[in-house]
């Protein structure tokens, strides 16, 4: 199994009957292919739309229904569409169940740094800041390192999202969470030992004495 | 409410003005009006818009011949035109979250002065706005936000202006027609008074200043 | 012509086409009998429609459609239904174009009472505050004196409505306006001398050159 | 989203519990919950609602009980129950302005910790409220409103709670809908899945936490 499907598969274990669910581009727009057989969820797209469904078929597709990067998209049936303020109303207002974004850094205390690299890359913050501040459960989705170096980091060298912390972060390796504010190394994905996961972490992490590998 | 020309309706924007744009990535944006606004070649445009679109579509083609000045928006990052500008500080770009955007907009068409919102406390939206502590939780006050113009995307509009949108391409439309001076609305289509029905009108007919009349 | 027909004719007079208008309750909803033939303009009901019609014909009406007292109306052709959010947002936001209130007091500054008296009357505001600190123009119509008292008064006695003040007052007697923050007599009623309407309001006013009388 | 009956719904709500109840002159109201908060006798109500309605109509069949003690709202002029007993001292009544009112809700159910409005300044309103000033214009600071349970009435709702709703009586419901703990709906008709079109959805089904099976 590749890295971004072993954390897709994860995160979407996570999902419960009726989740109001925001998913981010990149790696948690898989989470919806990773979906378990006969669980009911809602997708929210924050353009405007609650109830995606997958891309259509060729001649389906239609200008006017697409997600938040401007792709074609389809509509289950039962789907509501609004306008902005009342998405990020949803947003803001702790109504989405889960949001499911990229992180570059997630550092010990569970912030996230995930919208620029001063000098470097700035494209804005689009959604990410009020998803973290107002979904009810965020939850990180990324490869556990980039170019060698971790990005589970002591503390973030980049500009925060939010003062807010995460609630967990699913790596190609590891799920960490962060109970009483201290990152914590839950799960470690299937093969591979604590020692390993700890050897390419730059953070410190609480290992409870049980911790148990991902079942995927 | 009138109806005029795209053309008529440009003319009426003066350089410098400031313009909203309604539209996601390009969906929901009144392409008639973006393509009369480079025809017409306005320059110092005070750009009002969620995203800058991709090159050719949308707001995305105002950055091609240097038309705007200064944005505000929330994400530039598909555009590499509009990101190359604001690295080389030819424009000025004020980058913003989403929500506080749209609820700024909202403020400003609502008559509101601003709203309070935790979204961006402890992080670099925060500098320069007054924090407010309201039952023992801080927010940030953000300030309503308005235009001159609003340049409006429907996909019904009636005879006396009463709009609805379709699917995606609604988003910041409803919002941007009640915070601008001169709102100004293009439509998929224009149907005879009663089509839309009243429980289906997102923007009553009032809010709309020009309708563009179709080709 | 009796004292409501006289202010309710004058009041229509202010309507511009395509003015976006919105009654009170009492002399004001009369102003909508008196729209001059021809002139159309939108009236709003702040309970959450633009477009109210007449009363309905017998068996026409639906419990679902009222106006702001819960009583039955009718929408015109193109009427628009909305939530109080947006109602309120118009109304705040200036997208009103002219509302038209009753009023207790108007007192020389312009400066309205009309919701409450202290310890006898305290129904609550309702739409009233918002309504004149939103509309574009604020036109009272009321009875120019009330059991032998002056309506227009030197200084409000009872709590005010808004600090912003009115833009006219029309009474059965009299037209009155505030240019620069003075209550002049605009207008006088057909037969009444400047004299007779000076002798029955407590206000002072400023008297211009020329005060025609109303044209109903 | 779960289905239940009228009685089992209220049952859920204690003594003393804030509820926000929809409706404007007893028009939109969940008129088959408040019959039932009568005959289960619930007391010591927090009632967040725009008006009292008239005696034996909407929240107006509270007060003839004595089950609301303490109540927001804009105006209790045509309930002479509500007034009386707001006279008498035996319940305490917070009368806001209407726009405040709805904003104020609209805030709670949107996260937003408050607005500022022009609306109240220089009025009695403006008591114990912390002002403004942005840009020049003086403001009031009103705080966000929630409750425990929201009431709301809709013309329809399909199967997973989707609503729709009707004319005027609409007003207050889609905004308490997002503004309470547990939400609770009524609907004229229920509807399959599909019949309301996306478009013409006003409540998300993920917003609604109970509707009502009808009898």
């Amino acid at each position: 199994m590749d890295a971004q499907t072993i954390i897709a598969r994860r995160v979407a274990q996570e999902l419960r009957p009726g989740n109001l669910v925001n998913l981010g581009i990149g790696i948690p727009t898989l989470v919806a292919n990773h979906v378990p057989e006969g669980l009911k969820v809602f997708f929210q797209s924050e353009n405007g739309l609650i109830g995606t469904g997958p891309i259509p078929e060729q001649g389906m597709a239609h200008p006017l229904l697409t997600d938040a990067g401007g792709k074609p998209i389809s509509a289950l049936p039962g789907a509501a569409t609004f306008d902005s303020a009342m998405s990020f109303g949803l947003i803001r207002g702790g109504h989405v169940d889960i949001t499911v974004l990229g992180g570059l850094q997630v550092d010990a205390g569970g912030h996230l740094a995930n919208w620029m690299i001063p000098g470097k890359m700035v494209p804005g913050m689009g959604g990410a800041m009020d998803l973290v501040s107002g979904a009810r459960r965020v939850i990180i989705a990324m490869q556990h390192a980039a170019k060698g170096k971790s990005k589970i980091v002591g503390k973030c060298s980049l500009p925060l999202t939010s003062a807010r912390p995460v609630d967990m972060v699913v790596t190609d390796i590891a799920v960490i969470a962060f109970p009483g504010g201290k990152a914590t190394l839950m799960e470690t994905a299937p093969g591979l030992t604590i020692a390993e996961v700890l050897a390419v972490t730059e953070a410190e992490l609480a290992i409870p004495d049980m911790v148990p590998e991902m079942k995927l | 409410m009138k109806s005029v020309s795209a053309e008529e309706a440009v003319a009426m924007i003066p350089n410098g003005a400031s313009i909203m744009v309604g539209g996601f990535m390009g969906v929901g944006t009144p392409e008639r009006l973006l393509d009369e606004l480079v025809r017409q070649k306005k320059t110092g445009i005070a750009l009002i818009s969620n995203d800058a679109a991709v090159p050719g579509k949308g707001v995305g083609k105002l950055f091609e011949g240097g038309q705007v000045s200064r944005m505000i928006g929330t994400h530039i990052g598909l555009n590499p035109k509009a990101q190359q500008q604001m690295l080389a500080n030819e424009i000025t770009v004020d980058l913003i979250p989403q929500g506080t955007f749209v609820e700024r907009i909202r403020a400003g068409g609502c008559g509101l002065g601003g709203v309070l919102t935790p979204t961006g406390v402890g992080t670099l939206v925060e500098q320069g706005k007054q924090k407010i502590e309201v039952n023992g939780k801080t927010f940030l006050l953000e300030t309503a936000l308005r235009a001159d113009f609003a340049l409006v995307h429907a996909f019904l509009s009636d005879y006396v202006g009463n709009l609805s949108y379709a699917l995606t391409a609604r988003n910041f439309n409803p919002v941007m027609a009640m915070a601008a001076d001169t709102v100004i609305v293009t439509a998929e289509h224009i149907v005879p008074v009663g089509v839309i029905a009243p429980d289906h009108v997102v923007t009553p007919g009032p809010l709309v200043d020009y309708l563009v009349a179709n080709g």
